[in-house]
Order: structure tokens, then sequence, then C-alpha cells
């Protein structure tokens, strides 16, 4: 939902959603190496800073106190480093795909999907960590991962991630769950007051729950699904309808649904829970099976015009301080282990989670299903994106 | 009527409006400086010449031209004739001043030389001091004045009034047609006026057009046209006329054809009395209207028909009131007028005026 | 037409029950725009003016009212003309055609703004290759805002009827002098009406523009969805709801004196 | 005698036309143009309804004969119906173009019902002065952002809501969110755009008839309805489009108020945002599309069309 949805987070999704868009990915994709017009080689050493840097990116991750003038590490790193920033935000990964092909920008923060798209399409070139001082302080399982490397060659920095939780009402739903099975085959024991997270991706939730339960179905990665996996996930949704009270896409409405009680249990975010009244009995858990999330990352332009100054703000935007002000700000666990002593609230990393291996490895990052099989099956068609809308629509009938 | 030439000249005008023919081939000669009526029922087509004059239509065929010039092609304001509405058409959103001011203005005249003749044009029609009033603070009379003051001040060579009388009450109305004639008399201007009111047109014109179905019927002085209409519809629609058709006429008048006779000339007496008059008829009083400076007597003929008689209310009227009287009627033979077409059947009483 | 007494208090009672239901959800608008809540949940747990002070330091909100205005004023004034001609065509000539155009003009107001959002979007984007931006924005917003126009000066036109005109061009007036002089000046109450809609159409509207705007444009409405979403400004978005209204009697009150001024004088 | 017979026979001079500049040459010529002067008058606006508008939904509908390559994702221009088909026999889309029609017209339906007697009241019975008034009322909250007011809604039927608070003394209950509060919203959201049309309508009746027919002995039930309606229809119908097509094509409102449910405009919206289908969305637009035609056909011979 792009616009439904503009919190960059969800908006985020939405760049995964839309990135139907397969064949970069499946031709160039992470298991197969670079893209063959992706520069390979990354810059070596720095030089002067140009004065100006243009930024593309989600709403809200370069704020610039324009919007709350209490909300702004923008200004901090112009007086730094003396490159004045501009920025630009969009709405889909669609649109931020394009505009990085009129090359008026230096730097983009990427979703899992687009990230790829732009390696394949050369309009990005490989980031030398060397040349970033505050790469160090990132968590190691955020490194060089599939969404922002390719062949071993990093081509960004880690902003932020989060997972897509389970919040229940601590009065209506007892015992606490531990399994995403209250909002699937036990559903019904809180008939209209279940939610779930309105788009086509959530699918990957039911495929997560099954993965545990169903074992014979053989799924081994939530965002690759032949027909039979993706019929059996919509099934688990198809059931769980006839319970749904309403889908959220905007977390003011979920945070609402649950402050009244219209909503009792469902998928959530960290930052929703956290945003609840105080007093609402409302919990949070990553269930037993583990959950999907997202993690986003910074890249710069193969054709940057102000190269220096990009390489200052991937720098900046990765310390500690900046981190924690972009990231607590939008309610999503820090990249960057230090972050976590400078943020306002200081159990802001504890309750996001951050720099929790453990429950970071339980977490299945946004990745768009294409045909090609992502878990490396060659014997059977994956369900793509625009399979997984249809059975969405179909799912909320 | 001095021009050689004549200040409007229509040849073969004609106008259709989808298979209708509203004017339907005029030709027409009008003369600078006279007043010129237009007369005829609604739908006659006589409004639909003006606006053709006007350059509001454009003629289906025919031509219309201006002091000798051909205009037929103009656009209205490319001609040197002005109107005055019927509904005055002031632009409620201007003073009287502007509104008599506009034709200046918009031929470029200076702010100051055109709000004094505008001036002056309103003290002519006694508007002087209303000149800062919005035409809807006016009465009905005066609205009519200044649309005269309006169309008058850019002096055009003639000028065209469409019914202006005709949304006045009737005082007012008699009082407007004496203005309006000295008027047309002071500016020396040829005035073009469509009205329906046969009285008003005899009333003001120097000749008159009375139009039928889009065509000109009859066109004369007043008095020819009421002393000697050419056909049954002008006799009828101008004035009352006793209309004898082709039996009628044998009967009463010995002659073949349409014939009518205007109420006043016939003369009425009781039965028995002598009556001076080339041609008498006996037959009953059937109806007595008292109408103020006369009488109108309504008499059923033996011979079958039906006359109406006016007299005048003086020291000579015979004082015959009793319905169911017999009577005997008469009239001149020089009253007599032959109608050339035959009377639309079954032709007795006019329309009253 | 004599109503009954109890007929008219009817009446009255309907409007009065109406209006308050049209003013309970702007109530409560305004007194979330005071609620300490975060996320408008009712009842309003405290009472405080943070977020009107949030409101009036925010450079977002006051630059996308700016953009909105722009967008708006650009669109409304497009229409304006648009719409004047469309209507001077239609009702002054007679032709084949006619019936034709004036569901040409209605069908981008009838028909649903998600299909006129991404007609519109794929006709700019894939058909004619241009960017999408303010310009494309304000394009999309004319074309659905002429018909406000379209439809209070036709009713206009065919009100005034044609003899106004035709005593200008009498008096020696040229088409654009009348134009000038009489019909416009007799259109400029229903321009205003018309405009005012177009206007509020344009200004409020979101649906066509998620499509057709450029990605840096940010108008009102596309502000208010951002920060909807965004947990510690929705208070911040009802502020500028309860700022619009009230501003908003200003051009009402306007219109409605110059329309008021006209019927007396009618 | 109302002729100054005293003040001298006017004989200024004449001022004559003004003939040659630029400006009269061009009234000359178009005056004897008349088409070419429709042709101006015509020409700009149908330029750009023509070429930015027709065009763009004729490429649309085009598209939906088109397809999606899943692989590329780009739009592969092989010429096919399975979208149109896909549309046309889907239960999904037969499903969702019910539940949106029954919204459609429930929420025209109470919009209506609504208007006619504050219109009424607002025309024929207030005073000038409160008329004004009223007048500004209806008009005011149009200017609240749209979906300020529809997350007003969504907090009035809240549970524990000022609805639930309001009809809870009735043992009433909030409808909670769903097709109910849908249509709620949506009634609440277009009410203005029915009530000014029919406002409007009902000033254009002359009292005066309304006297005549209570003259020739009309009641006042009557006279309604055999006067005051007929007179007003296309006003009404006018409004109805409004508030019709514009609840057809909703997409926001739903998400916001509507529950788990979905109408034709999340379809196409999830089509073309999100799943960059546009041939799909196309198609799923074809149907409003054609909704709203045969609606508009159905209302042409009222004169609404001349009313809106």
């Amino acid at each position: 939902m792009k616009r439904i949805s503009a919190r960059p987070t969800s908006v985020a999704l939405t760049g995964v959603a839309i990135a139907s868009v397969a064949l970069l990915l499946t031709a160039c994709g992470t298991s197969q190496g670079g893209g063959t017009a992706a520069p390979t080689t990354a810059q070596t050493e720095l030089g002067d800073m140009e004065g100006s840097v243009s930024l593309l990116a989600w709403p809200g991750y370069v704020e610039d106190g324009s919007n709350d003038p209490t909300v702004d590490w923008v200004s901090a790193f112009e007086e730094q480093t003396g490159c004045t920033v501009t920025s630009k935000t969009y709405g889909t990964s669609d649109e931020a795909f394009s505009l990085m092909k009129t090359g008026d920008y230096d730097v983009v923060a990427a979703s899992g999907d687009a990230s790829l798209r732009l390696v394949a399409a050369g309009d990005v070139a490989p980031v030398n960590t060397d040349l970033i001082p505050n790469y160090d302080g990132i968590f190691d399982f955020l490194k060089m991962q599939s969404w922002n490397s390719v062949d071993g060659v990093s081509y960004g920095i880690p902003h932020g991630y989060g997972a897509n939780l389970l919040m229940y009402n601590t009065e209506v739903v007892t015992p606490a769950p531990t399994s995403w099975n209250v909002v699937f085959d036990k559903s019904s024991d809180y008939k209209g007051a279940v939610t779930a997270y309105d788009s086509p991706i959530s699918i990957a939730d039911a495929a997560v729950y099954l993965m545990a339960h169903q074992p014979e179905l053989g799924i081994t990665n939530p965002y690759a699904l032949d027909k039979t996996q993706l019929a059996a996930s919509v099934d688990l949704f198809k059931n769980q309808r006839i319970n749904i009270g309403e889908y959220w896409s905007d977390y003011l409405k979920a945070v609402q649904a649950f402050e009244t009680g219209d909503t009792v249990v469902g998928t959530t975010w960290q930052v929703i829970r956290n945003s609840l009244a105080e007093g609402t009995p409302a919990e949070v858990v990553l269930p037993d099976e583990g959950a999907t999330g997202w993690s986003d990352t910074w890249m710069i332009a193969a054709n940057a015009k102000s190269p220096n100054c990009a390489y200052a703000w991937l720098d900046y935007i990765a310390s500690p301080e900046a981190n924690a002000q972009a990231t607590e700000y939008f309610g999503e666990a820090p990249s960057n282990a230090g972050a976590c002593d400078f943020t306002v609230n200081p159990d802001h990393c504890a309750s996001f989670h951050a720099g929790d291996a453990d429950y970071a490895a339980q977490i299945w990052y946004w990745s768009t299903p294409i045909a090609k099989c992502l878990d490396g099956r060659t014997d059977v068609t994956c369900t793509d994106y625009s399979d997984w809308t249809t059975a969405w629509q179909e799912i909320k009938g | 009527m001095t021009g050689a030439q004549p200040a409007i000249r229509l040849t073969g005008l004609t106008k259709s409006f989808g298979n209708v023919n509203a004017v339907d081939g005029v030709d027409l000669d009008i003369v600078e400086g006279e007043f010129f009526s237009m007369l005829g029922p609604s739908g006659s087509g006589k409004t639909t010449v003006l606006r053709l004059i006007a350059g509001f239509e454009k003629p289906t065929s025919g031509t219309i031209s201006l002091l000798g010039q051909d205009v037929t092609d103009r656009a209205p304001f490319d001609r040197d004739v002005n109107t005055v509405f019927q509904d005055y058409a002031l632009f409620p959103h201007m003073s009287v001043l502007d509104n008599v001011a506009y034709g200046l203005r918009v031929r470029g005249v200076s702010k100051r030389a055109r709000y004094e003749q505008a001036r002056q044009a309103l003290d002519t029609v006694r508007l002087g001091s209303f000149v800062d009033r919005k035409p809807s603070q006016l009465s009905g009379g005066q609205r009519q004045r200044v649309a005269l003051a309006r169309a008058t001040v850019v002096q055009p060579k003639v000028l065209l009034l469409d019914e202006p009388l005709g949304a006045l009450d009737l005082k007012l109305r008699e009082q407007m047609q004496v203005e309006l004639k000295e008027l047309q008399r002071n500016l020396g201007i040829t005035f073009i006026f469509v009205t329906h009111d046969q009285q008003e047109a005899l009333t003001l014109s120097d000749r008159i057009a009375v139009f039928n179905e889009g065509k000109i019927e009859q066109l004369g002085t007043p008095a020819e046209i009421y002393e000697r209409p050419s056909s049954p519809f002008v006799a009828a629609f101008v004035g009352t006329s006793n209309i004898f058709d082709d039996t009628v006429s044998h009967a009463l008048l010995g002659r073949a054809g349409t014939h009518s006779v205007r109420p006043e000339k016939v003369s009425v007496t009781t039965e028995n009395r002598p009556l001076a008059a080339d041609c008498t008829a006996a037959g009953t009083l059937a109806e007595v209207i008292y109408v103020g400076s006369s009488t109108q007597l309504i008499v059923d003929l033996d011979a079958g028909t039906r006359v109406v008689v006016l007299e005048q209310n003086d020291a000579h009227r015979v004082a015959t009131t009793e319905r169911g009287v017999r009577v005997t009627i008469g009239w001149n033979n020089s009253d007599i007028v032959t109608l050339s077409a035959p009377a639309p059947a079954p032709a007795i009483l006019a329309p009253h005026p | 037409m004599r109503l009954s007494r109890s007929a008219r208090g009817l009446l009255a009672a309907i409007t009065a029950v109406v209006l308050a239901l049209i003013y309970l959800p702007l109530l409560v608008v305004f007194v979330n725009s005071f609620s300490t809540s975060q996320n408008l949940t009712w009842p309003p747990p405290g009472f405080t003016l943070g977020w009107w002070a949030k409101a009036f330091q925010s450079d977002g909100a006051l630059d996308a009212v700016l953009t909105s205005l722009q967008v708006a004023l650009a669109s409304t004034a497009v229409a304006l003309v648009l719409g004047t001609l469309i209507s001077l065509g239609l009702q002054r000539f007679e032709f084949f055609g006619r019936d034709a155009i004036s569901l040409l003009v209605i069908l981008p107001i009838a028909l649903p703004g998600i299909v006129t959002g991404i007609a519109l979007n794929n006709a700019f984007r894939t058909g004619l290759g241009v960017q999408l931006s303010i310009l494309t924005l304000i394009i999309a917003h004319a074309t659905f805002c002429i018909v406000t126009v379209f439809n209070n000066v036709i009713a206009r036109l065919r009100r005034l009827g044609t003899s106004l005109e035709d005593a200008s061009s009498d008096l020696g007036a040229g088409i654009w002098t009348t134009f000038r002089l009489v019909t416009f000046p007799q259109l400029r109450s229903a321009l205003f009406a018309g405009g005012l809609l177009a206007f509020a159409l344009s200004f409020d509207e979101i649906i066509v523009t998620t499509f057709t705007a450029g990605s840096s444009v940010k108008t009102l409405p596309l502000w208010i969805l951002d920060n909807l979403f965004r947990p510690n400004q929705a208070p911040v978005v009802n502020v500028i709801a309860v700022v619009l209204v009230l501003v908003s009697i200003i051009p009402i009150y306007f219109a409605q004196r110059i329309a008021g001024a006209e019927k007396v004088v009618r | 005698m109302m002729v100054d017979a005293s003040a001298p026979p006017t004989r200024r001079a004449v001022v004559p036309l003004r003939q040659g500049t630029i400006a009269r040459r061009g009234s000359v010529f178009l005056s004897r143009h008349p088409r070419l002067r429709l042709s101006l008058l015509l020409g700009a606006p149908l330029f750009w309804l023509g070429l930015v508008y027709i065009a763009a939904l004729a490429a649309l509908l085009i598209t939906a004969l088109w397809t999606v390559d899943s692989f590329t994702g780009q739009i592969s221009q092989t010429w096919t119906v399975d979208n149109i088909v896909a549309v046309l026999t889907g239960s999904l889309y037969q499903t969702v173009t019910l539940r949106t029609l029954g919204v459609a017209l429930l929420v025209t339906i109470i919009d209506i019902v609504i208007a006619l007697p504050i219109a009424f009241y607002m025309a024929k019975v207030a005073s000038p002065r409160a008329q004004r008034i009223l007048v500004i009322a209806i008009l005011m909250p149009l200017w609240a952002s749209y979906l300020v007011k529809a997350y007003a809604w969504r907090s009035v039927l809240s549970q524990g809501g000022i609805f639930e608070w309001l009809v809870s003394p009735f043992g009433g209950h909030s409808p909670g969110y769903g097709l109910p509060a849908t249509i709620i919203t949506l009634s609440y959201l277009w009410l203005p755009y029915v009530i000014l049309p029919i406002y409007a309508g009902l000033e254009r009746v002359p009292d005066s008839l309304l006297e005549a027919s209570g003259d020739l002995g009309g009641g006042t039930w009557s006279t309604l309805r055999l006067v005051v309606l007929p007179m007003i229809w296309p006003a009404i119908i006018a409004g109805s489009i409004f508030s019709f097509s514009l609840s057809l094509g909703d997409y926001i409102t739903v998400n916001i108020v509507g529950g788990a449910n979905q109408m034709l405009g999340n379809l196409v919206y999830t089509n073309v945002g999100a799943a960059n289908n546009l041939p799909l969305a196309a198609a799923i637009a074809l149907v409003p599309i054609l909704i709203i035609f045969a609606y508009l056909a159905a209302v042409r011979r009222t004169g609404a069309l001349n009313n809106l």
C-alpha cells in the first residue's frame, strides 16, 4: 500500500512488493554473482568534500527538522562535513529505481528488493567499507547479507531492521501465546478481533508457520513457495479471514484498534507496542516459529557527483548517534551496536532486541518472491509476487 | 423624408429556422427620417426582420442595405443602427450613466466627453437626476427611457424599437407614445418600430407594414391601412371589421368577392325609420355593449350574418338599447372595401381590439 | 408553500439533528487536537496545547499547505478558463455533438478517482514519458475541476440569455469588448462559485493526487496521509484540519455575500 | 410632457464606429465565421479533455488487453482478453463488484434521503439569513481533510467511542468496523455534495408554483410529490452522481473503517500500486467505468447532466 502506509518501514514493504521485476534478480541474483553492468571496484580513498550531497530515501530517513523541529539529524551532518544535504523521498521501490536512473542522486536508501536491482542495473557502486569507520560498529549478522552484497562485495551499509511480531491483549488472550497458532489454527477463539498486516507479503507469515507445523510441505524459505506451498499458506489465511476484525496497513490503525479493544491479537511491529497508551493490556512476542522482518541499506550511486560527501553521509548515518536518532524515530532496531547508548529512550535497543543475534536469526527478511525459487530449487517454478497479490486479494474476498 | 436612397432597403429577405420560414421574401424600402412600424401578431416575422436589420440574425437569403450600403454580412457592432430592446437589456452591473455612455465608451470617446454626452442624453429623457442609480432601482418607464437614451446617444442612422412599450401599463404606454414621437421628430432619425398593438402603430407611424406569416401583407400610411385594408387579415387585425364573404356579399351588396365595412361606418336605426345610406339591411339587435365614448351594437341580419356597429355616444345617438328590437342598418358604397382575397369561412366577427 | 407549523418544526428538527451529526466528527477532531493521546483514541486522556504549538512550527505542514494552495490555485485558474470557454461554446452555439461534449466534461468527475488517477499516471509516464511533477498534478486536477466551473457558468449563461450581449454588440462593441465589459461581469459570481468548488475539490483531493503528483510534491492531503501514520504527528494533523475549517469560513462567506447581493438585485 | 422640448435637438458630431484596429478587424472576421468562433472557444478545452483525458482513458483500456510479463515485470504488448475474462468470470471480482455497487447505492440513497428535508428547509423555510448560515455550515466541513474526517469516524465508531456512548442507553451498539461503518462514513463524506445541488434545484422552484399547487387543493404531500419532486429530479440525480461515483471508486475510507472488507478501488489500487500489474488493474477499472456509463446513460434523459 503505497500511500496508506507511508511509514517508511511499511513503505519498504511496498517496495518489496512492487519489485516483482524479477529479471535482474534472477539473472544477476546473489547466487550467480554480480551483474555485469555493475562497477566491481569500489573507491579506494577519499578526496575533498564536494560541498553538497543529494539523497534519495524513504520518507523520514532524512529528517532535517522541517516536519518536526525536534527531529533533525541532518543539520549536524551539514555542520560536521560542510556537505549541504538535498533530499527527496520516494513512495515505492519502483519509483526509487527510476529516480536513480536520472543520475541526480548520490545516495539511496534501498530496501531488500530494490537494492539488488540497482546493483544489477549498474546504478550503484560497491562500497568500500574500509572508508567507513562506523562500519565496524554494525552488527555482524547484518553485514554481507544477500540483500546488501553481491559475491562478497559490499554494496552498502545496513540501516535498521525489525521483525513482524505477534501482539496480544493480555486480558483476553490467555495464556500468553508462544505460537502463531493463535492467529491461525486457533483464531476462532477471538472471532472478529484478529488482525493481520494488509499486504500480499504477509503470506510469508503463514509460510513461516507452516515451515514449523507442516514440514511435509517442504518449505525452506517463506519467500520461495511453489504452487502447493502457496495454496497451503493461502488456505491458512482463508481460515483466518472469517475471524479477522480488520487488516491494518498503517500503525496508527493498529495502535487504535489495540487501545480500544477492537483488536486483541495479530501481527504487529515493536513500535506499535511501544506506541500504545500506558496501561493498555497488550504484549508482543516473537513466536517459536520465527517471524518475517525487514532490513534496509544505504547505497552510493555509480556516477555520484559527490562521492566523498556520499561516503561521509554513509559514515555519518551509520554512526551510533545518527543511527540511534533515525531508527528510534521510526521505531526499528538500529544497525550500529553503539547506537544503543544514544537513544533517548534507554530501553529502545532492549525493546527492539537490537543486536540480539539469536533474535535476529529467527527473522526472515522480506524478499520479493520470484519465479526462480529463492531457496535454490530448480525442479519447480515458484510463485511470484503477482501470484501472491492475486492470492491475497482472494483471501480478503 | 429627404434622401434619395432609402435608409433601409430589404431585398428578398428570407430567414428560415429549420424548415419554417420566419421571414419569407420581404422586399421593403424605409425612407430616411420616417417613423416606420412593423405590425403583426406574434410569430408573424416582424421581430425577426428587426433582428435581421440589427444583425443579430443572419438572413438565409436576401440582402439588407443601410443608406445604400450592403450590410447583410456585417456584424451588429459594425452597423450604424441601434436597438431599443423589448426587455431594455440594460446592463445590470452598470449605473444608468455608464449604460448610456457605453456606446461612446466602446467608440473610444474619452471619459469626460462620454459622460458629458450621456448626461445630456439623460437630461433629454428627463432622467438627469438618476445617473448614479443601477437599472434595478428604476421603474419600468424609467428603464425604458434609459434604453432610449442609450440607443440614441450614439446618433445612429436608424433606431430599431422592439415592442419598447410592451412591458408598460396602459397609462404609461400612452404617455410614452407621445414622448417617442417627439423624440423622433427632435432627433430626425429613422425609427423602425415593431409592435403587435395596432392602435400604437396607427398613432405613431408615418407608414406601417402589416406582417403575416413572414410576409408583408400590406404597406401604407395608417389611414390607408385602416381605411383600405387590402386583405381580410389586415381588415381583421387592424381595428374591427365586418367581413362579408362571397355569399354574404352577394346577398347584401349584390357583388361578388369579399368585402368589409368598419363598424363605425355602419349607421343604425329602429325599423321603419328612414336611413340615409346607399345600402340598407334589416335585422335584430342581438347585443348592446357600452364602451364609454361609444356603444357597440351587434345585429343579426335577416340575411344570415352578424354585423358589428359602433355608434358614438353623442347627442345624435339612437337610443336603441333593447335586445331583440328590429333595426335597420345601412352604409354608403364608398365605405365598402373590397378585399382581394376570399374571406376565410366562417368570417363574421373580427377580433375586438 | 404554506407548511403547517408542525411540518416546519419537523423540518427544522431534522436539519438540526443532521447538522449535529455533521459536526460530531469535527468536534472529535477538535477535541483530539487538545488530547494528550497520540493515537486519537477516545475519550481523550488529558489536555494539552502542545499539538497546536507543534503544528505552527511544522515547516512540513506549512510547505504542504503552500503546495496545495499552489496546485489548487493553478488548477482552478485553468479550470476557470477552460470551463468558461466550453460553457460559451455549448450555450451560445448549436451544433452536432454538444451532448457528447457535455458528457466529456462530466466524465472526469463521474468516473472514480482511481480510474482517472491510473489512466493519467499511465498516460504521463508511459504514454508521454514525462516525469510526474507538480505540473502533471495540476493538469490532472484541472481536468476534473473543469466541470464545477462549467456547470456554474453554463447555468448563468442560460439564465442570462443573449440580450445583454446583443445590446452591447448593437452599441458597437466588438466580440472581445462585449465579453470584457458585459458578459464577464455578469459571470463573475458564477465564476467565483465554480472556482471555489473547484478549489475545494482540488485542495482536498487525494486519490488522483496519489497517482499524478511527482514524488517531491507533497500536497496537504498527502502530508496528512504521511503524518497520520506517525503516531506522534496525528494530533498535529487534527490541528491543521481545525485551522482549515476555521479559515474556510472566509471564502465561503464572501461567496455567499456575492450570491446574496445578486439575489437582491435580480 | 416628459421629453424636454426646450432642449435643442441634440445634433452632436456623430462618433464613428472604430474601424481598422486589429481587435476590430478580428471581431469583424470572427463574427462572419461563427464556426471559427466556435472552434476557438472549444479548441483548447477539447484539446485538453480529449488529449489529456480521453486519450489517457483509451490508453488505459487498451492496456487491459495486454499482459505483464511476470519474468521481466514489463508490459508485454501481446493482445489478449485474459485479464478481462478473468475479471468478468472471477468470483472474487463478482463478489467485490456487488459489494461495491451495494455500498455506492446505499450511500447514494441515504444521502438523498437526508439531503431532501435539509435542502428543503434551507431553500423554502429558513429566513435568508438563516439560509446563508446553513449554506456555510454545510460547506465548512468540506475543508476538513477527507482523511481527518474518515479517521474521526473511526474514532466515533470504535468500541467505547462516542457512537457507542450515544446509543448504549437505548440498547444499541456501535456497528464496529465493517461495511456499515463504511456506508456511514462515505455517506457523511459526500453529503454536502448531495445537499448543495438539491438546494440549488429547490431554490429554482418558484414559490408561486408551490402556492399555485396549494391553491388548487394540493396538500403538502401531493405538492411535494407532484410539483417539487419532478422539478428537482435532475438536481437529485446530479447529486447522486457525486455520491455514487465517489463511493464507487473509494478505497481509502474502506481501509480506515471497513474492517477486513475491500472494494473495487482496493483491487485496482493493489494491482497497480503494489503488484505492478497495470493490465489487470485496467481490466478491473473497466467495471466501475461500465457501471458509471450505464448510470449516466440512465440519468441522461432527466437532464441531470446539465445540473451537476
